[in-house]
């Protein structure tokens, strides 16, 4: 399979302006990551709030700046990409926000939003080309083409979504990045947009990068699994594998604690319960980023990082394993 | 630039644009378009009165010194003999010509200036604000004071001096405004579609900040008439013959045995204020509908 | 906490330094100098006069020397009466100029301010009551109709027609005289006041934190008085802080409609006579107190909120 | 589970509507269900189907414009209508309630020490020390570190797992009989959550309480419940034991809401989806809300929908064949 992006020890770090007498700190929220992602694969990105997933998919489509490291994408490097580069990438690489309402402009109508990125990019294409493209994208995401006028308070939030899908998938990109984009709907509206997903990445032979917190939709969709906690790479393998034999102490933790609507499992499983809380991305712990929590960690732990290794067909990061 | 449905001949249903259905609420708030209605009238008094009236606003008449309300004099005469009637109506012209365009003025710098500290943001947004704090410190009265004494007394000058003031709340508002338009979800689309920072401007900041600005707008214009007619109180502004309803008012309280010279003129400045801040309020309920 | 008042304090420095500077080279900008005006002077009284007012030495000297005075509370002297010095004329010790502004400010808010949380509290309590709906109309009537409207308007009707109180004057500071424009002032801000009170209390009392303490039975008075109280009156502490800037000049204002000897007349006649020191000295004198009202207002805002306080 | 004794909570025929400026939303509609002590029960349903309104009503915190009808029995005695202090001997005495959103479910102005001795001084009449003594024993049951120095410290202070911690030990001071809490672990990351679900379990125990789950995530009712009722636009469209929905699901909508879930314990090719979108309170249809979007809605769906009896503690609101008819 085709390498479509590679990332290299690849670091995002917000800086807080202290006040007068406050130092500036920085947010490490990616601290030098390394995967590759492969042509019509889905690569899940999973990790619980403030491990950075998000802060990486923001970074991989400009939003956020590259502090350092590399993201080759079709050899442009995200890191040092100019506007004019960026517009390219951006006809390649598209992205799902979570909220779907909050992604559409309350000023424009469902036209408008969707030609948008058609319009800016390819300057050059007729109107009515360009309306012919809106309406084939509405039909592909099942919007009907006499909602064409309409405003987007007047849809819910799963037709919301496919606005926002079809806006992104009107430069037919190779890759969609998908930062939360089912999460903030309905259990049943949910599995519609999540069938919707897949049907489009056969169609049109996508990439997809799913960003989520839910394991259960992630072990649906993706078959490789990246595993993030503070903005470091745990485990990356796939699905099959990280399900079933997860090696990582976190992975191990954050797929026993996941409930399965499943009585018989869950009335007699034993949970691996993490003690403690999250620590702040402001002053990340020594050595490995997990030992404050990890109830395996032995002194190494505490004192250097472990590197990220290849154990059998899984990438880990973890002292004790090898 | 922009595709409308309307030129591809689809048969869709026409929803109201927005504006449309802001205009559909307003329409059906009775206050609020009474009020509207009030200020047009007003407007076009002022406009007419003075030019269609017989008598010359700074004519005077010993004849007639202090005459109370009469068939001849409608509002009575000053203490110059002067119909009160007509002078009311070109004094409304003068406080009216003012408040509009300082307002013009304050809504240009303020959502301009409002908008590029809130869009740049950092340093640059900083510097912007400090400077709007500073100018904050000083009551806005001594200051126009302080202009008009320097600078000559004029109503040109008196203008700038409100003008100069009082933009600094509509910056404050668009600047916040826009800080929370820039990181909203649908902005960050457009820069993901590498529209230009000053298209995204244009197109997704400024018709949302809309909103706001013209409920401020509403309100800046009342602003500027009190500050205006604050100012010719302390006699600072427009200078005899010709006068405002500050000035007005100003004689009113000097002669207080007369009382129509103080009624008239202050029950024009009730009813126009008001007139303002009903429709003010009838804006910001049509704009935003919880 | 004390760190937090200090820091804030140096921080209002630089902005009341720029104000200075402001003012000061604002008004030495102007063309020609303020003498040339009235009466033809001779050479060398012109001469005399421009050294007694520093203008004969270089611009930056001067302003050094401005604000080495300034520091030491002087304001250096008036241009209409000559020689005499700004701060006999702005503190008089018959308690005239400056002490009669700042009195009638402080009447105004000792009054407004409490009446304003206790109608805004009242109101917010009975949503939608015809209390509620007073409240609501008289902030819109008071926020768009200026003192200066009704002050002239209150002295008609209650001191002209029914007598009742003196038209104007000052009548060494008794009751009498000063119960009209007080009642104005109180007037034109208790309204604006109440309704962001209310505002508050509403928004308050729909919180997710007053629901729990409702889920824990607690009554009503632990309710308002204990949880509700602070959270509402912070929107209206950091309303304070800029209306102060507006009382002191709605005082001046009032002063004009009933002749107080206060801020006002000194103003209108610096404004007449070009006394250009006068007016900078009332000008500077005005953004001081308003720098150090909102000082006191932050601090307070500080002192409620404990999220601020590390 | 004992039938005979007098149930904690007896929901018969409970309705509520909130009147808006374009109709009436009628939030819940004609709910029964009966809760006995010791148990924990599940409710379960996605946004808009009343489950949060049920209880939100039965403790007097419905908003202005919210009116509640029908009866709802504590231990016998009638809550609906029930006036505010008599209402306040009951709520945070023996009802508790925990809520969804931990950052602003506490006062950020107030000390924890202070939210959490206030309850006792009321229903207890402890004086301040003895209360603050049994508050910080109880912060230190719900594994809050260092709790003596904590507890005088402010929420914001405090991190979104901690903060849960905290309303569970300050409603739990007065040993309520009944604990209400409405989606507790849905902002809360899955590790956090996990805790929070072994904590549950745990004081229930502890403290012999019966506990309403309200929550959207069938993982958790399995992990956490004892039975469970499906509520939809209103509706109690299932009840059973824990094991009878997930083994032998009879409501059309509680199938498609297990088979619409993606599960990291089995393998599905495509998700069943439920058509449509969810029902509009403002104009629900006469009879059965899901009729919409049900595969199996036949004519007889838009009149009065029978109660049937799968058996004795399942029951289904639905005119298709299975148990028997009540």
């Amino acid at each position: 399979m085709k390498k479509i992006l590679e990332i290299r020890d690849l670091k995002i770090h917000f800086n807080i302006a202290g006040g007068l007498f406050k130092p500036k700190q920085t947010v490490h929220a990616v601290d030098g990551i390394n995967f590759d992602v492969f042509e019509g694969e889905t690569i899940g990105i999973v990790g619980e709030s403030g491990c950075g997933k998000s802060s990486l998919a923001r970074g991989l489509c400009g939003l956020n700046k590259i502090t350092s490291g590399s993201a080759l994408f079709n050899n442009i490097d995200l890191a040092t990409a100019n506007s004019k580069e960026w517009n390219e990438v951006h006809k390649q690489m598209q992205f799902i926000f979570q909220d779907p309402v909050a992604a559409l402009d309350p000023r424009m109508t469902v036209a408008e939003i969707i030609a948008e990125p058609l319009e800016t990019l390819y300057p050059e294409m007729k109107k009515t080309a360009v309306m012919d493209k809106v309406l084939a994208t509405m039909k592909l995401v099942g919007l009907s083409h006499n909602q064409i006028n309409r405003y987007p308070q007047e849809f819910s939030g799963g037709q919301c979504q496919r606005i926002g899908i079809a806006r992104a998938l009107i430069l037919e990109p190779k890759v969609l990045i998908c930062d939360e984009s089912v999460s903030a709907l309905d259990v049943s509206i949910k599995a519609q947009i999540i069938n919707l997903l897949q049907e489009l990445q056969q169609k049109l032979k996508l990439t997809i990068i799913f960003i989520s917190h839910d394991l259960g939709i992630v072990k649906h969709i993706c078959n490789r699994i990246l595993v993030m906690y503070l903005g470091n790479i745990m485990e990356l393998g796939d699905k099959k594998s990280i399900y079933a034999t997860p090696l990582h102490p976190y992975t191990q933790a954050l797929l026993s604690a996941v409930p399965v609507a499943n009585p018989n499992i869950e009335k007699n499983k034993q949970v691996q319960l993490l003690d403690g809380d999250l620590p702040s991305p402001l002053k990340p712990p020594q050595g490995c980023v997990f030992n404050t929590r990890c109830p395996q960690a032995i002194d190494k732990c505490h004192s250097e990082r472990p590197q990220c290794r290849l154990i059998n067909q899984h990438m880990v990061s973890c002292h004790i394993l090898n | 630039m922009f595709i409308k449905a309307k030129n591809l001949n689809l048969e869709t249903p026409k929803t109201k644009g927005f504006w449309l259905s802001v205009f559909g609420r307003l329409s059906k708030n009775k206050l609020a378009m009474t009020s509207a209605f009030i200020i047009l009238a007003l407007t076009i008094l002022c406009i007419c009165v003075p030019i269609f009236s017989s008598v010359a606003y700074d004519k005077t008449n010993w004849g007639e010194i202090m005459q109370s309300p009469s068939s001849g004099h409608l509002f009575g005469t000053d203490s110059l003999g002067r119909d009160l009637f007509v002078r009311c109506f070109i004094g409304g012209r003068i406080t009216f010509g003012i408040a509009f365009a300082a307002a013009f003025v304050v809504l240009l710098v303020g959502i301009f200036y409002g908008a590029i500290a809130g869009y740049i943001g950092g340093r640059v947004d900083t510097i912007m604000m400090r400077i709007v704090d500073v100018l904050y410190g000083i009551p806005f009265l001594f200051f126009c004071i302080l202009l008009i004494t320097l600078f000559g007394n004029s109503m040109a000058l008196s203008f700038i001096a409100i003008a100069a003031i009082s933009w600094l709340d509509m910056s404050r508002i668009v600047r916040g405004q826009t800080l929370s338009i820039k990181h909203k979800e649908y902005v960050e689309a457009a820069m993901i579609s590498g529209v230009s920072n000053f298209k995204i401007i244009s197109r997704h900041v400024i018709p949302n900040l809309l909103g706001v600005v013209i409920v401020y707008a509403a309100l800046t214009v009342p602003n500027m008439i009190v500050l205006s007619a604050v100012l010719s109180f302390f006699g600072l502004g427009v200078t005899e013959p010709m006068t405002s309803w500050g000035l007005l008012i100003a004689d009113g309280s000097q002669n207080m045995q007369a009382w129509w010279l103080l009624l008239f003129p202050a029950s024009l400045m009730i009813i126009t204020l008001l007139s303002f801040a009903f429709l003010a309020n009838g804006l910001r309920d049509a704009l935003d509908p919880r | 906490m004390i760190k937090f008042a200090i820091k804030r304090i140096l921080v209002s420095i630089p902005t009341l330094l720029a104000i200075i500077t402001l003012v000061f080279f604002l008004v030495h900008m102007t063309p020609g100098n303020p003498f040339d005006g009235e009466r033809a002077l001779s050479a060398e009284a012109l001469k005399s006069l421009m050294a007694q007012y520093r203008l004969d030495l270089p611009l930056w000297q001067q302003y050094i020397m401005y604000l080495n005075d300034l520091i030491h509370g002087n304001f250096g002297i008036s241009m209409k009466y000559l020689g005499q010095s700004i701060n006999s004329l702005l503190f008089p010790d018959n308690m005239g100029g400056f002490w009669v502004t700042l009195r009638i400010s402080i009447y105004t808010m000792s009054v407004a301010v409490p009446i304003g949380i206790l109608l805004g509290a009242y109101a917010g309590l009975h949503k939608n009551s015809w209390f509620d709906k007073m409240v609501v109309s008289g902030n819109i009537f008071f926020t768009a109709v200026p003192t200066m409207v009704t002050g002239p308007l209150a002295v008609l009707i209650f001191a002209v027609t029914l007598r009742v109180f003196p038209a104007g004057g000052w009548g060494d500071g008794d009751f009498m005289h000063l119960f009209l424009p007080v009642v104005v002032l109180i007037l034109a801000y208790a309204p604006t006041i109440a309704f962001v009170m209310r505002g508050s209390i509403i928004e308050v009392l729909s919180s997710n934190y007053i629901r729990t303490a409702k889920a824990k039975g607690l009554p009503t008075k632990t309710i308002l008085f204990k949880h509700a109280i602070k959270p509402a009156l912070l929107p209206v502490i950091s309303l304070l802080g800029p209306m102060f800037a507006g009382v002191l000049v709605g005082a001046v204002v009032t002063e004009q409609i009933f002749t107080l000897p206060g801020l006002g007349v000194l103003t209108t006649n610096a404004a007449t006579n070009r006394d250009y020191n006068m007016i900078m000295a009332i000008t500077i004198l005005g953004s001081t107190l308003t720098i150090v009202f909102n000082i006191i207002v932050d601090l307070l805002y500080i002192l409620l909120d404990p999220k601020i306080k590390q | 589970m004992s039938e005979k004794k007098v149930p904690i909570l007896d929901v018969r025929n409970l309705n509520v509507e909130f009147k808006v400026q374009d109709g009436i939303v009628k939030a819940v509609n004609g709910l029964s269900f009966k809760i006995y002590d010791g148990e924990i029960v599940g409710i379960v349903g996605e946004s808009g189907s009343g489950k949060s309104q049920t209880m939100l009503a039965l403790m007097g915190l419905l908003a202005s414009n919210g009116r509640t009808y029908g009866s709802v029995k504590f231990l016998g005695q009638e809550l609906v209508g029930l006036s505010t202090n008599k209402l306040n001997k009951i709520r945070g005495n023996q009802i508790a309630m925990i809520f969804q959103d931990p950052m602003t479910s506490l006062n950020p102005y107030l000390k924890i020490s202070a939210q959490m001795t206030e309850i006792l001084i009321l229903h207890k009449k402890l004086s301040y020390k003895e209360a603050l003594h049994e508050s910080i024993r109880m912060l230190e049951r719900v594994k809050i570190p260092d709790a003596k120095n904590r507890i005088h410290l402010y929420p914001h202070e405090f991190s979104g797992g901690m903060r849960q911690r905290v309303m569970i030990a300050m409603m739990l001071l007065t040993r309520p009989k009944l604990l209400i809490a409405d989606e507790p672990t849905t902002a809360l990351d899955v590790t956090v959550q996990a805790q929070i679900l072994e904590l549950l379990k745990e004081l229930r125990q502890e403290f012999k309480m019966a506990i309403i789950f309200i929550t959207h995530d069938m993982g958790v009712v399995a992990n956490l419940c004892d039975r469970v009722n499906v509520m939809y636009g209103g509706w109690l469209m299932e009840t059973a034991s824990i094991h009878e929905i997930f083994t032998n699901p009879q409501h059309p909508y509680t199938k498609a809401l297990l088979e619409s879930i993606p599960s990291i314990d089995h393998e599905v090719e495509k998700l069943r989806t439920i058509p449509g979108e969810p029902p509009n309170l403002l104009q629900l249809p006469k009879g059965c809300p899901f009729q919409a979007r049900c595969q199996l809605t036949s004519n007889n769906c838009s009149e009065i929908i029978p109660l049937q009896r799968v058996n004795p503690r399942h029951v289904v609101k639905c005119t298709q064949e299975l148990g028997v008819k009540l």
